[in-house]
């Protein structure tokens, strides 16, 4: 017995992300931590039940073990229910045998059972790679108001970078009678968020139909998006103008930290209104030592600082040693820097320990310079690391 | 051995009426992102206690909204979980409980539905991590029928003052009491009974009915000490740190004790003993480009730009740029304007302290700043 | 439009002694395996109303039991789910309140701090798979200020007796209502009023205050009454089963009404708009060789060797052979041996019915067993 | 953040049962229903939290959305946990591509991770085909007090039906000298329930090693438990001497549900202190109907009955009109048995409608003959289909 579901969500979180390099070896992208406190996946997590949807399915199948158990019951965000709520959805096996996700469209057509338990009217697919804040509950209203049998959600982009992006372009009434992938004579600015609403009959045949395309890469942009422009059905662009960042490489990742840092950040995160939820841990209050030194930066549960933090985003249950110096830096999880060290425009990730006196980027200036260090390692007391390295072992 | 758990939620409130005017002691709001009720919840989900009975009498709304369901102690349970006993739901009951007795015997058909085999009780003005686990290994392996936890205080260990002084016991080399009495004396007792106990249910529900019947008001001090002759009692000595209630002045110290690092990672940083609280989903905290802040605890979603000195910080608390706030304790969302000067301070929820104010209490007797005072 | 909802479960209890005087009447127990509230949190669940507020002053406790967190409905929720609220919680609070306005102040904090734009109250006394969603729609369209359920009575349709009478509404061809008054006739009045109201959250606040200040004692008789002209109080008629438990008759009525199977799958087969209880993992119900069992509404968990006419028996309950069960409802764990008889029985649960004993009421006058009555 | 748990249960839920032919088209074996109200898997997860045992993986990939769904998020076995509960673990990719499981000891072996994790120091390992009540804490209680690395549940079957089973040759102590799969001529009678007791550490050296055997098919009996033998661990039988039932077979499930009947039925569904619990459908109670007769049945929550049932179990929500007779026959959930039908020892897999007048195994005798109709069929008025039928379309 299922309760029906005006709408159901299918969250694409199958990703690698390679781009991010060590940060996304043991997991997949969405599962990959920002912000002092989150992980890229609360936010279409927390968008959802803000908007009340409260039905998502997970579409994972790369190293989902700890965004599985991340994601547990669903309770953080309210989404563990008796009925809907939060569903891993990964690969499965049938009697003829089993065949893994070959694209985005194609994880869900192998998914629509799921979609029809629920009896939904609308399928909302969105993507575990970006962070903003959106009521997907207007862009739905928006979808009914138009009559629309799909509707993309567009942000504006300054029309030099619109290459870069899948551009709408549209009639006046906000219908797109065009979609272009990375064009090089973009006619529009308005590019793709990756967050589509879709008439879930619609859908279903066209996914059938996509699945018995041999020559499709069964990808909602590539295949999926045109075939409903060239069967002439309803396309609308949902105007969207919040903060909206894709996180898919190493700079996009230190750049979202960094923007938490400014004087009034466009991503609020302060508003109790539209609250990014998160798995918490059990943690103490974080602990300035008597040596500490915290300026202009974020800091989360747990942390016991007795150095000096500038310009930083530190994770939970951080540990920075008296006499140690972090700048510009983006720390995660039960990261340990020890005494005398230095590190500087880095990433490391969780639970690596950066021993007494180690150097890490020290004459780095900006962005490009930014090192990687990967989670889980011990940098020797003295090392000397230099801007721009992506260090996956111990060192 | 299967135990279930009681927690007295309004006990002792005597020693702190500043902070439980309008909300219970368990639900007073401690170190930094805690409230003290959320150490004996842990505590009992960390010994496996899953079903636990919380007895409210008093002033419980902000209580029960903490504890809501117990989802965050995974005390949301199909038959058993956590339970809320509020008085007037039990037919024919009229008035509050005037003592421990009475409020237990409103229990005593929940009781008789168990079938644990061991009753831990405990009061929930406790500060420390108490591991009940091996007080139940304690009793079982000492065939107890009724086990009393207590700390050893050595005599002369300075106290904070105290409105009611806990209750002393005489205890064997063995671990067996042989005396239960209220403390009298102007100096500490040097056994002093935590008000934790184990108990076998059956033997807890013959004695709730005894004390009903005999008129008794205090469990231990009357009750149990009725038994010292014909029922094993023993005592369980508590070693790690441990803190209570006792006034205004102690609710400050203890909030300050855990600046002291070994204190705060055997309370609550101990991993596999977890303290957990209602979660908020607070942000981080920020530190602006002048904040200076040393040995101070600071909860997440505070906004710090001023100067904060051997304080603890509660969640969402702003210092504006130029307020200095020093040895003090200032629950959530409370905010200190510039050029502001706080010294021993406890600011209850919602405080605002305006530009310029400069109010400093003592260490034996802190200034209190009522919830939601503007000065 | 979201929208919370509050629920008074102990209403028109005077109606119903005979099964109320040791629970509250939202907790009796109807139609084989339900409570009654469960129709009232199903139909608010089934409505997309996840924040309800449950009002309990007396008897609560197998209520609170049954609904424990609300997890059958769906209702555990982060910062909004079920919540019982009940007296003496808040500060300053000493006695038990007298009627619907002064029980909603003692809500007036939670209501304020919700964020709902509408309210939706309802009484637990009602029997009927009530669309709560549809109300809310008719209150939105109608640009309502408050919206009242109510349903149409043919003049001379018979009623069984009721102590008190429901409230009768007057209502203008376009569904605005003109008049709220006392049920004060000895026919039954035409529009019922059903204790259903859709009401701005906002709007319900500054009523209850008014209501307080002026000393206000009925909801609708007085304090809405007054509003006919300043108000926009317009009238939903619910046109699917009602029932009223306005009498003992009237609860045997109400149950044996299920033996018509539109009733049954109308109001608890509809599998958009199901009906949630408790649940008890009873196995299936179990026939011997020799039952005969005809024209009746068997819950699950039953052991049933005997004869069963036109009667509702609850889960557990056991007719040992030879023994016949006629135009009765026989609550959970009753026990009818070998050559009893009954007709027209109310048996409380647990009830017990010895060999050879026969028994009998008449529809309008129902014997009653009370609850683990051996007889 | 993990808390660390005593023994986590690991659950085989992969089988397809092609034995159980068209009930298993659609499901995995684990979720086939049994006795009116139950699925088998309930059993186990039942035992499980019955036991105090809170943390249970259920190792899935034949088939799995009625499975998943059916267990959601374990509310129904108070499983919902922050801290251990249900959790399926199906197949899942990773950097050097996924595979499905090979075996049941290679299905365990790739989710070491998931014990780990919860830092268990005994692993339970239960198969989803049995129906028992076994209290698998005082197994563990024995486990403990032998000093054992592995201790396997064995019951006691009649001599000549032990070369059915894997038999467990054992000392007077206990300890399993020898274990010989189906043997022809048996030397004990001791056989296995395939329920295993590891402890974690020894449970994972042999599963990395078996994975590094070519020539092993990775399975638990064939392989595993012998390489202990073999390497000189300790072995202990645990005695068992409750009702144990493996679903293997069509004869074998109605059996099953046949026993449930009998007077004083061995498998006691009503003992309050050990709760086999369900997944609920909001459902009225059963209503009997004006021309009803019942006799010697089974009959669930939500059936409409008026016509006449015999020796049968009734699953929840059938509907069997005035004239139709039942008897000897397994109904299962939302079937449809119209006015005049005969059905006879017969298995209805849910939701099927069997037309007016139809004849369904008139003539059969006893299980030999017992016919088995699949889910969601239509069998049409009239239909006469013979003893022993497998009937898994329209018709």
């Amino acid at each position: 017995m299922y309760v029906k579901k005006k709408c159901v969500a299918m969250l694409l979180a199958g990703g690698q992300g390679s781009r991010l390099f060590v940060l996304t070896n043991k997991i997949a992208k969405p599962a990959v931590r920002f912000g002092g406190k989150y992980r890229i996946i609360d936010f279409p997590l927390s968008n959802c039940i803000n908007s009340a949807i409260d039905t998502v399915g997970v579409l994972t199948q790369y190293r989902p073990f700890e965004l599985n158990s991340y994601i547990g019951n669903g309770e953080p965000w309210d989404l563990d229910r008796m009925h809907g709520g939060v569903h891993i959805l990964p690969p499965y096996l049938d009697a003829v045998g089993g065949q893994w996700y070959k694209g985005t469209a194609n994880a869900v057509y192998q998914n629509m059972d799921f979609i029809e338990r629920y009896n939904a009217d609308y399928v909302l697919v969105l993507s575990g790679d970006h962070i903003y804040k959106m009521d997907y509950n207007k862009m739905l209203d928006f979808h009914i108001a138009n009559n629309a049998d799909c509707t993309i959600a567009v942000l504006e982009v300054p029309l030099e970078e619109a290459s870069r992006f899948g551009i709408m372009n549209t009639n006046p009434d906000g219908s797109i009678y065009e979609f272009e992938e990375k064009p090089a004579q973009p006619k529009s600015t308005k590019a793709s968020m990756g967050v589509y609403i879709f008439n879930k009959d619609k859908l279903a045949s066209y996914l059938q139909a996509d699945e018995q395309d041999e020559g499709s890469v069964n990808d909602f942009g590539k295949n999926v998006i045109p075939a409903f422009l060239q069967g002439g059905e309803r396309l609308f662009a949902y105007p969207f103008d919040g903060y909206w960042r894709d996180v898919g490489t190493i700079g996009s990742l230190w750049e979202v930290n960094m923007d938490l840092l400014k004087e009034t950040p466009e991503l609020d995160l302060y508003d109790n209104n539209w609250k990014i939820f998160y798995r918490h841990n059990p943690a103490h209050p974080q602990y300035l030592g008597k040596n500490a030194l915290v300026k202009n930066s974020l800091v989360g549960d747990g942390c016991e600082i007795d150095g000096c933090v500038e310009n930083s985003v530190l994770f939970e249950g951080v540990r920075i040693a008296a006499g140690a110096k972090v700048k510009n830096s983006v720390i995660m999880d039960k990261v340990v820097i020890e005494s005398g060290a230095k590190v500087n425009y880095c990433i490391v990730d969780a639970e690596t320990q950066i021993g007494a006196e180690a150097q890490i980027g020290v004459e780095a200036k900006g962005s490009a310079d930014v090192s990687v260090i990967g989670g889980g390692l011990r940098i020797a007391p003295r090392a000397v690391i230099a801007n721009a390295s992506i260090i996956g072992q111990d060192c | 051995m299967k135990a279930m758990g009681i927690v007295f939620s309004n006990s002792h409130e005597v020693n702190l009426p500043e902070l439980t005017s309008d909300r219970s002691i368990a639900a007073v709001p401690f170190a930094g992102r805690f409230r003290l009720i959320d150490m004996v919840l842990s505590g009992m989900a960390n010994a496996e206690i899953y079903k636990v009975a919380v007895i409210a009498e008093r002033n419980y709304h902000s209580l029960v909204k903490h504890i809501g369901a117990g989802k965050d102690w995974d005390l949301v349970r199909k038959n058993s979980g956590l339970t809320v006993f509020t008085p007037f739901g039990s037919v024919g009951q009229t008035r509050m409980s005037s003592c421990r007795i009475e409020a237990l015997e409103c229990l005593l058909s929940y009781l008789k539905e168990s079938a644990e085999k061991l009753v831990v009780i405990s009061d929930s003005d406790i500060v420390g991590n108490i591991r009940y686990d091996a007080i139940i290994d304690f009793h079982v392996k000492n065939k107890a029928d009724v086990t009393a936890a207590y700390r050893y205080l050595p005599i002369g260990n300075k106290q904070p003052f105290a409105r009611k002084l806990p209750k002393e016991l005489s205890v064997t080399n063995e671990g067996r009491i042989t005396k239960i009495c209220r403390g009298m004396r102007s100096d500490w007792p040097k056994n002093i009974l935590m008000n934790i106990w184990v108990i076998d249910r059956e033997l807890l529900i013959s004695l709730i009915k005894e004390g009903i019947t005999n008129g008794y008001r205090s469990f231990s001090a009357d009750l149990l000490a009725a038994h010292t002759d014909d029922l094993r009692l023993m005592a369980y000595r508590h070693e790690g740190f441990y803190g209570e209630m006792t006034s205004l002045a102690a609710y400050l110290q203890h909030n300050l004790a855990f600046l002291n690092q070994d204190n705060l990672r055997e309370v609550f940083g101990d991993e596999h003993r977890p303290v957990y609280t209602h979660v908020k989903d607070s942000p981080p905290t920020v530190y602006g480009q002048n904040s200076r802040v040393v040995n101070s605890l600071i909860a997440s979603g505070c906004v710090i730009k001023g100067c904060v000195e051997n304080s603890v910080l509660f969640r969402g608390v702003e210092i504006a740029e130029g307020a200095v706030v020093r040895n003090s304790v200032l629950m959530s969302d409370s905010f200190i304007a510039g050029g502001a000067e706080l010294d021993y301070i406890v600011a209850d929820k919602g405080a605002t302290v305006r530009e310029g104010r400069k109010i400093a209490g003592v260490p034996e007797l802190p200034f209190l700043l009522p919830r939601n005072a503007k000065i």
